[in-house]
C-alpha cells in the first residue's frame, strides 16, 4: 500500500530500548483463526498501534481458519517465551490446552470472541446481544413491525450464538415479522460466497415485498448480500448488519445502499482494548476478567453526504473509536513516557 | 501354432502364422519389415490374443491370456524394444528378479538374496561386470537386453523369443550372445530367434521359417538351403530388381558437413552429398543415425564443426532454421515425429509451410485442398479423401504423407530416417521410386537406415557409422553385406582376419 | 453400437443437454424463459467465459493453466488498486493489469518450458504463489473507494464511472459484460479456427514433436498460449472489478473450477474433438443455464459445487471415453 | 560441471537446506532450539504428513492425488458428526470414516483406471465434488459439542474424552499424533522399500507396460494406491477433529499444497530420486521447520503462501532438472 497523502507517520515510539520503564520492550503474540478482510486488517492494525505506544513487538500468526494450525501457532508462540498472548476468535476445544499451558508458564492471556474458559485469562467480548437487539429494533421500527425477514447466521462460534439468543427471543416477541429464509457459512471466502447464495434467495423472491429485510449476523455476510441486492437492482430489501469496518461503512454511504445500519465495536478500538488488558496483566494488575466491550450503533440516516471514513465516523456518531476502556494508570504513565 | 490371425482395428498384421518348434532347437524366424514377426511371437508370450488359430504347447492345445499365463508355461520373451520391459528406476537385480514380484510369495523382500539371485543369473551370462545394484536407466541397450536375458534364466525358461537382439549388439557382444544361446539349446530350451541379419541365422539357427505379409511362407532346414533361396522366399521378385537399378549422379557438392561432433553422441563426422546424389548411412540400432539427422536438421545442437549447404553456411538453431536453408526431415518415428495422425492428410500436408497457403493472417482453404489433391495423384497416395484424418491411412501411405508434406518447400536436401520402417512392401517400392524421383530433380538425399540390403539397393554411395562416427565409405560397387556389418559392429578388415585365423587354431 | 452411442452423445450431448434443460425450466418456473434472466445469465457467465477462454488457449497446446483464479484475483486488486491508491487514468488502470497477467504468463512459461516442470504442476504452484502475491499487495485489505490507508490518511481516488459502466452499463439492450464476452469469444474463434497462427497452436497441442520437426518454435507457441491466458484471467479480472465496484481478495478462486468445467463441456460441442472457442462458450452457457435453473429448484447453496463437480466429471468421462474409443479405431 | 553441482544439490540439497535453516533460527532466537518447541513442530506436522504420505502412493504408482484436501475435510466432518449428532461408540466412530476414505479412493480409481480420465484432471473433480459432499452433509455447518440442530433441539453427543486424546494426550514424552506420525511413516517406509508389493508398485510407477509383460494387474495395484491415499487422507481428518476438538468444515483444502510439496521436497532426500517415505517426512520437516522459524522472524502472514509456493516451485525444479540430466545422460 502506498503512504496516503498527509498521513501522519504513527508518532515513533522514542527510545523504547533505552526506556527504564520495565513495561517497554515486551513481545506481543497475536494468534488469529482468520486474516481476510477489512475487519480483521483494521483490527491488527489496533493491536499493533497500541503495542507500539508501550513500545513493544507483535508477531501476527495466521492460521487461514485452520483450528489445528491455530493451536500449533499457539504452541508457538509460548515456545518462544513472549510476554503476553492475544487471542482472536477460535474454539475452547482447540485452545484451551495452550492457554493453560501458558497460564502456567506466567505468560498474559487475552481473548477476543474466543470462547475460552480458563482460569486468569481475560476475556473480551462485544455486546453481541446488545448489537442484535439494536439492529432488531432498528429493523422492526423501519418496517413498522411488520414483514419477511431473511436471516444469515452461521452456528459455531461464541458470539454468534449469543447474538442467535437475542435473536430468537425478537421473533417470538414480534409475530408480525416472519424469517422466511436463514443461510449462512463461514468459509475460506465468505462475503463472496453469501452474495452467490443470496443471489439464489433473491431469484426465489423475485417479486417487490417478498422480502422486507435481511439481517446478518456478521459484516462479511452483509457484504455479500449487499452486493447481490445491489446488482439484482431491488430496492425494496434493506440490510441490517452486525460488526462494520471501513469498507463496510463505504458500503453503507452509496447512494441508494440498501444497507440501513449495523452495530459494531470499532476493531480498531477492540485491538488496542485487547493490548492494554494484556499490559495490565504484564503489569501485575488484576483487571475483571470478563470485559464487554460497548458497542456503538451506526445508523445510515445520521452519515453525512459526503463519505467519511472510520477514523472520521466520531465526529458523526457518539463514542466511536474513542474509546479509553482499559486504560490504567501505569499504562497512562508508560505510554506518556515514551512518546 | 496354427492358422493365427490378428488384426489391430484396420491393420490386418497376420493371416495365416504357423509355427512349430522342437524341444532344444534354436529356431530362426525371418521375414521383411511388418511380416508380423513381432506380432507373432507376442501372441505366442500372451501379450495379444489372437483373434483365431491354436497354440498347441506339449501337445496341449493352450490359452494364452497374459504375459504371466505365459511365463507360467515357461514363455519367456527378449523384446525388440526393450524399454518397454524395463523398469529405469529401479535396479539391475530388481529388473532380473522382476517377475518374482507379482507372484504370490514372502512379504518382506531380502536385498541380499536379491542380488545374490540377480548376480548369479548375469554370471551364467558371462556379464559378472555390471553391478547389479545401479538403476536400470544407466544401462547400455546391450546391457538392458542381458538383463531381459537374465530374467528368463532365473526362471529357468523352457522356450525363450530373442526378437532381434542382435541389432544394437556389437561383433563380440553377439558372440557372445551365441555362446548363450548354445547353453541354452544343451540344457534343452527352445529358442525362437529373429533377425534380420542372414548370416549369424545360418550360424546359429536348426531350422528357418519365412514370414511373408502376415502369413508363414517356409520352412527351411537349415542345413539344407541357401541364403539367395531364403531371400526370394522373403522378398519376392519384383522388389529386388527395384533395388538393383543403378543411378547416376552430378559431382557438383550440394552438402558439406566437416567435423561434426556433439559432446555426446556423434564424433568427428565430415562427409559430403553431391546434386542428385543419394547418399546411405547405415549403422546398428544405437550408432547415431538419428541422432545425426536430426543434428543436421538442427533439432540437436552441436559444438564442433560445421555444414555447408549449396555453399551457404547454415547454422540452424532449430528446425525452422534448417527449413528456411533448404533442409527436409523425413524422421524415424513417423507417427510420434512426423506426423499428426488425428488430423487430416490436407492439415497435414501444409503445414511444413502455411503462409504459402495463407492471405494475411487467415487461412486459404482453397488452395490447401488443391495442394492436398495434388499430392494424393502425383505419390499415389491411397485415401477417401483429403479430409480422412492420417490414422485411417496404412502405414505406408502415411509415410507418402510425411515426405509428400514438403513438397511444397522446394527443399534442397531431403533427409530421410528409416523411411521403409513397418511399410508393406508394395509401398516399400513406391517409397524407393519416389527417392529415386526427388534425386533426379537435382536434389541431394541423405539415407539413413539399419537396413543393410535396402541400403546397397538404393544409394550411390554408403557411409558406415559406428558409435557416432563414420568409419567407413562405400562407393556402390564395392559395398557388400558383410563387409558393411563389419564395420557397423566396430570391426576392420584386417582384424577380421586376425579373429579368422585366430578361429582356425 | 455402443461405440457409435457415446459418439452420439460426444457430437451432441452438450447441445440435447442445453435445449433440454431449458425446455424442463421453462415447465418449472414462468420467470426462467425471459429475456431479462437470460440477459442476466449470459452477464454472470461472462466473467467465467473469459477465464474459461483463456484455459482453452492453453489446452490447444496441450497444457493446462490453473493459475488462472489466481491471476484473476490479483488482477482485481491491482486494478482497483491503480484507481483508489494511485487515482491513475483510466487507459493505464486497462492496460497495467494486463501487463500483470502477462507476467504471469511468461512465469508459468518460465516454469514449463524452460524448467520443464509439468503443466498441471506448474501452474499449480503459480497459482498458490500468485495468491500469496495479492494478498501481500493488499496486506489482506480488500481495496474499495476512499479506504484509509494502513499509513494513515484515505486514498486519493475511487473507480470511476467510466470504469463501472465495463462491469454494469447496457448497450443496445445487452449488458456490457455480455458484448465484451462475445466479442472475445468471436476473436478466439476466428484466430484458432481461421488463422495460421491457431492452425499452428493445434497442431503444436496434437503432437509437439512433429511441429518442432515441421519447424514450428513450440517453445514460442507455449509461452504465447500461457500469456494469453494471463491476458484472460486479467481482462476477467477487470471484469469483475467493474462489476463489483470494489477490488475484493481471493476473487478468483472460486471460478477456476468453473471455467475448467467450461472448457471440457465444450471440447465436444458438434464433435469438435478438441477445446475450442464455441464450445467454451457453449459449456459456460450450460453450466450457467443449469446453476440458474437448479435455484429456482431451490436446491440448497453448498449442492452446488457436487453438481458442478459432476457436470466437470461427465464432461471429462465423455471426451476421454471417446478418445480412447478414436484411438483403438485408428 | 553444471550436471555435477545439480546432483548434488538433488543430493544433499534438502537435508543440508535443513541444517542451514535449523542453526539460522537457533542463532536468532533462543526458544527455537528446544525440545518444546520441536516436539510442537512434529505435533503441526503430523497431520500434513499423514496427507502427504497417501499423495506418495499415489506418485510411487506415477499418479497423483489432488482430492486428499476435500477427503480430509469430509473425514473431519464425519468424524465429529458420529459422535455429536448419533453418539457412536468410539470403534465405529474410527472406523466409518476410513471406510469413506476407501469410498474416495475407490471412485477416483472408478475414474483414471476405468474411464481414463487423466489423474490429476480427475482427482481435480473429485476434489470438488468431494468438497460439495461435506458441506451437504453438515449442511454449511461446523460440529461442535452439543450443537442446535437444524430441526429443533441439541446434538445427543460429544466428542468423548478417550478420543480427544488422540488429538491431545502425551505418550513417553511425546505427543500422540507425533506417535501416529511416526508410526505411519515407519509403516510407509517398510512397505515401499521392503515389501514384495513395494516393488510392484514401484515396477507400476516406473514402467506400467513392464509391469503388465510381469504379469502385474497395474489396474489393481493404481486402485491400492488411491484407496490407501483415501485411507490415510481419512486419518488425517479423524486427527484433526482430535486436535480441534470439533469438526470445522473445509479444514483439509489448505493443507493440501503442504502436503504436495513435503513430497516433491522429499523427492530427493538422500538421492533416492523417488517419491518415498522418509523423504516425504523430511519434506514436512523442512517446510515445518521452516514456517516456524519464519514466523519468529515476524514476517506478514500473508507472505507465507508465497514462501510456501517458492518452496513447492524450488522442489519441482530441481526434482525435473534432474530428471532432464538424468535422461539425457543415460
Ligand atoms: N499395436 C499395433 N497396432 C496397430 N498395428 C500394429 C500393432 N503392432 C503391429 N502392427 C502392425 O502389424 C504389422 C506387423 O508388425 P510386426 O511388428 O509384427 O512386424 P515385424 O515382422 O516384427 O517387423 P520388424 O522387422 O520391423 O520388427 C505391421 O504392419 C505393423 O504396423
Ligand atoms: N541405453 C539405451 N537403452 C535403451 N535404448 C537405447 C539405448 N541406447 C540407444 N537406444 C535406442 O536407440 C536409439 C538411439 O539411436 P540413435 O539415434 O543414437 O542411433 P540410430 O543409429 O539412429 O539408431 P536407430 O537404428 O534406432 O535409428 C534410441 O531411440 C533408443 O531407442
Ligand atoms: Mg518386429
Ligand atoms: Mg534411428
Amino acid at each position: 500500500q502506498p503512504k496516503g497523502e498527509g498521513s501522519a507517520e504513527a508518532t515513533p515510539v522514542k527510545n523504547a530500548e533505552e526506556s527504564e520503564n520495565p513495561l517497554a520492550n515486551k513481545k506481543v503474540a497475536l494468534i488469529m483463526q482468520q486474516n481476510l478482510g477489512t475487519f480483521s486488517a483494521q483490527y491488527i492494525e489496533g493491536v499493533k498501534e497500541q503495542v507500539a505506544a508501550f513500545g513493544g513487538t507483535v508477531t501476527v500468526f495466521a492460521s487461514e481458519g485452520d483450528l489445528a494450525k491455530m493451536a500449533s501457532n499457539l504452541d508457538a508462540a509460548i515456545n518462544q517465551g513472549v510476554d503476553a498472548i492475544l487471542i482472536d476468535h477460535g474454539t475452547k476445544e482447540a485452545l484451551n490446552q495452550g492457554v493453560e499451558k501458558a497460564i502456567e508458564k506466567g505468560i498474559s492471556v487475552v481473548a477476543f470472541d474466543a470462547g475460552v474458559e480458563v482460569e486468569g485469562v481475560v476475556v473480551l467480548e462485544q455486546g453481541d446481544q446488545q448489537m442484535a437487539e439494536m439492529t432488531l429494533e432498528k429493523l422492526k421500527e423501519d418496517a413498522n413491525g411488520e414483514g419477511n425477514i431473511v436471516k444469515i447466521w452461521v452456528a459455531g462460534f461464541a458470539p454468534m450464538e449469543r447474538r442467535q439468543v437475542a435473536y430468537a427471543d425478537f421473533l417470538k416477541e414480534n409475530p408480525g415479522i416472519k424469517e422466511i429464509a436463514a443461510f449462512g457459512a463461514a468459509t475460506a471466502n465468505t462475503a463472496l460466497d453469501t452474495q452467490a447464495q443470496m443471489e439464489v434467495i433473491l431469484k426465489q423472491y423475485p417479486n417487490e415485498g417478498d422480502i422486507t429485510a435481511v439481517w446478518a449476523a456478521w459484516d462479511e455476510f452483509a457484504k455479500g448480500a449487499v452486493r447481490a441486492i445491489e446488482q439484482s437492482g431491488r430496492t425494496d430489501i434493506k440490510v441490517y448488519s452486525i460488526d462494520m469496518s471501513d469498507e463496510d461503512l463505504q458500503m453503507i454511504q452509496n447512494e441508494n445502499s440498501p444497507w440501513a445500519a449495523s452495530a459494531a465495536v470499532d476493531p480498531t478500538d477492540i485491538g488496542r482494548i485487547q493490548v492494554r488488558y494484556a499490559y495490565q496483566k504484564i503489569n501485575g494488575e488484576k483487571p475483571e476478567e470478563h470485559i464487554v466491550l460497548e458497542p456503538i450503533f451506526v445508523d445510515a440516516a445520521k452519515l453525512p453526504e459526503n463519505k467519511v471514513t472510520t477514523n472520521e465516523l466520531h465526529e458523526f456518531i457518539d463514542g466511536w473509536g474513542a474509546s479509553d476502556q482499559g486504560y490504567s494508570k501505569a499504562l497512562k504513565e508508560l505510554e506518556e513516557s515514551l512518546k | 501354432m496354427s492358422g493365427i490371425q490378428k488384426q489391430f482395428g484396420k491393420v490386418t498384421a497376420l493371416t495365416k502364422g504357423e509355427f512349430v518348434l522342437e524341444r532344444g532347437e534354436v529356431h530362426a524366424l525371418l521375414g521383411a519389415n511388418g511380416a508380423g514377426k513381432s506380432t507373432l511371437m507376442k501372441i505366442l508370450s500372451g501379450v495379444y490374443q489372437q483373434d483365431d488359430g491354436e497354440i498347441i504347447l506339449n501337445g496341449k492345445t493352450v490359452n494364452l491370456r497374459s504375459p504371466k499365463q505365459a511365463k507360467e508355461l515357461g514363455i519367456y520373451c527378449v523384446y525388440q524394444e526393450v524399454d518397454t520391459a524395463i523398469v529405469p528406476e529401479l535396479s539391475v537385480a530388481e529388473n532380473i528378479m522382476l517377475d518374482t514380484f507379482s507372484k504370490p510369495g514372502n512379504i518382506f523382500i531380502s536385498n541380499k538374496k536379491l542380488y545374490a539371485e540377480a548376480s548369479k543369473a548375469l554370471q551364467q551370462l558371462k556379464a559378472g561386470n555390471i553391478s547389479v545394484q545401479q538403476p536400470a536407466f544407466m544401462l547400455t541397450l546391450a546391457e538392458k537386453q542381458l538383463i531381459l536375458i537374465a530374467r528368463a534364466l532365473v526362471h529357468s525358461a523352457k522356450l525363450i523369443i530373442f526378437d532381434e537382439p542382435t541389432a544394437p549388439l556389437s561383433v563380440q557382444e553377439s558372440t557372445r550372445l551365441f555362446s548363450v544361446i548354445n547353453d541354452l539349446k544343451n540344457n534343452n530350451v527352445g529358442c525362437i530367434y529373429i533377425s534380420h541379419r542372414l548370416p549369424e541365422v545360418f550360424e546359429i539357427s536348426d531350422r528357418i521359417t519365412v514370414m511373408r505379409e502376415g502369413a508363414t511362407t517356409q520352412t527351411f532346414k537349415t542345413t539344407e538351403t541357401t541364403e539367395n533361396q531364403v531371400i526370394e522366399s522373403m522378398l519376392g521378385e519384383t522388389f529386388r530388381n527395384e533395388l538393383t537399378k543403378i543411378h547416376k549422379s552430378t559431382s557438383e557438392i550440394l552438402l558439406e558437413v566437416n567435423g561434426l561432433s556433439d559432446n555426446n553422441k556423434l564424433h568427428d563426422i565430415s562427409f559430403t552429398v553431391s546434386k542428385g546424389e543419394i547418399v546411405g548411412v547405415v549403422g546398428l540400432v544405437g550408432a547415431g543415425k538419428t541422432e545425426l539427422a536430426k543434428t543436421l536438421f538442427g533439432y540437436n545442437q552441436f559444438n564442433k564443426g560445421s555444414i555447408y549447404l549449396d555453399g551457404k553456411r547454415v547454422q540452424a538453431k532449430h528446425p525452422s532454421d534448417a527449413i528456411k536453408a533448404g533442409m527436409a526431415l523425413i524422421p524415424e518415428e513417423r507417427r510420434k515425429e512426423g506426423l499428426f495422425v488425428h488430423e487430416s492428410l490436407q492439415t497435414n500436408a501444409t503445414f511444413p509451410n502455411l503462409r504459402k497457403f495463407s492471405h494475411r493472417f487467415f487461412m486459404n482453404k482453397r488452395a490447401e485442398k488443391e495442394f492436398a489433391k495434388s499430392i494424393v495423384k502425383s505419390l499415389q497416395i491411397k485415401t477417401g479423401s483429403v479430409d480422412t484424418p492420417l490414422v485411417h491411412l496404412s502405414g505406408g501411405n502415411q509415410q507418402k504423407v510425411a515426405i509428400g508434406k514438403w513438397m511444397s518447400l522446394d527443399s534442397k536436401i531431403y533427409l530421410f530416417d528409416e523411411p521403409t520402417k513397418g511399410v508393406d512392401i508394395g509401398a516399400k517400392v513406391d517409397i524407393f521410386k519416389l527417392i529415386r524421383e526427388i534425386s533426379e530433380k537435382g536434389n541431394g538425399c541423405l539415407y539413413f537406415s539399419c537396413e543393410v540390403h535396402e541400403i546397397i539397393g538404393i544409394s550411390d554411395r554408403i557411409l558406415v557409422m559406428y558409435d557416432g562416427r563414420i568409419v567407413k565409405e562405400f562407393s556402390h560397387e564395392d559395398a557388400t553385406e558383410e563387409k558393411i556389418l563389419l564395420y557397423a559392429s566396430g570391426g576392420t578388415e584386417e582384424q577380421n582376419e586376425r579373429q579368422k585365423y585366430k578361429h582356425s587354431i | 453400437m455402443k461405440d457409435k452411442s457415446i459418439n452420439i452423445l460426444f457430437k451432441y450431448g452438450t447441445i440435447v443437454l442445453m435445449i433440454a434443460i431449458i425446455i424442463y425450466f421453462s415447465f418449472i418456473s414462468d420467470a426462467f424463459l425471459t429475456y431479462n434472466n437470460f440477459s442476466d445469465i449470459l452477464r454472470s457467465i461472462s466473467i467465467v467465459t473469459l477465464l474459461a477462454l483463456g484455459v482453452t488457449f492453453t489446452l490447444v497446446v496441450n497444457g493446462f493453466d490453473l493459475s488462472v483464479g489466481s491471476t484473476m484475483s490479483l488482477s482485481t486488486v491491482i486494478t482497483a488498486s491503480l484507481m483508489v491508491w494511485y487515482d491513475l487514468p483510466l487507459w493505464l488502470v486497462l492496460i497495467l493489469p494486463i501487463l500483470v497477467g502477462v507476467l504471469v504468463g511468461m512465469f508459468n512459461t518460465l516454469l514449463i518450458v524452460v524448467i520443464g516442470i509439468p503443466d498441471l504442476l506448474a501452474t499449480l504452484s503459480t497459482m498458490y504463489i500468485v495468491a500469496g502475491l495479492h494478498r501481500t499487495y493488499t496486506e489482506g485489505y480488500s481495496i474499495y473507494n476512499n479506504m484509509p490507508l494502513v499509513s494513515g490518511g484515505t486514498a486519493p481516488g475511487e473507480l470511476s464511472q467510466a470504469f463501472l459502466w465495463i462491469g454494469q452499463g447496457k448497450m443496445l439492450g445487452l449488458p456490457v459484460p455480455v458484448w465484451i464476452m462475445l466479442v472475445m469469444v468471436f476473436l478466439t474463434y476466428l484466430v484458432l479456427n481461421h488463422t495460421r497462427w491457431g492452425r499452428v497452436l493445434y497442431m503444436t497441442g496434437g503432437n509437439a514433436e512433429a511441429a518442432t520437426l515441421s519447424g514450428v518454435n513450440v517453445k514460442k507457441v507455449k509461452f504465447s498460449a500461457y500469456v494469453i491466458s494471463g491476458v484472460f484471467a486479467s481482462m476477467a479480472g477487470i471484469l469483475f472489478t467493474a462489476r463489483v465496484g470494489s477490488g475484493q481478495i481471493d476473487a478468483g478462486a472460486p471460478l477456476l473450477m468453473e471455467a475448467v468445467a467450461a472448457v471440457f463441456v465444450g471440447y465436444s460441442v458438434l464433435g469438435a474433438g478438441k477445446p475450442n472457442a464455441i464450445g467454451t462458450f457453449f459449456g459456460a452457457a450450460v453450466i450457467g443455464i443449469l446453476l440458474n435453473g437448479l435455484t429456482i429448484l431451490n436446491l440448497p447453496y453448498y449442492a452446488f459445487d457436487i453438481i458442478k463437480g459432476a457436470v466437470l466429471v461427465s464432461a471429462l468421462a465423455v471426451t476421454y471415453v471417446h478418445a480412447k474409443n478414436r484411438f483403438s479405431a485408428g
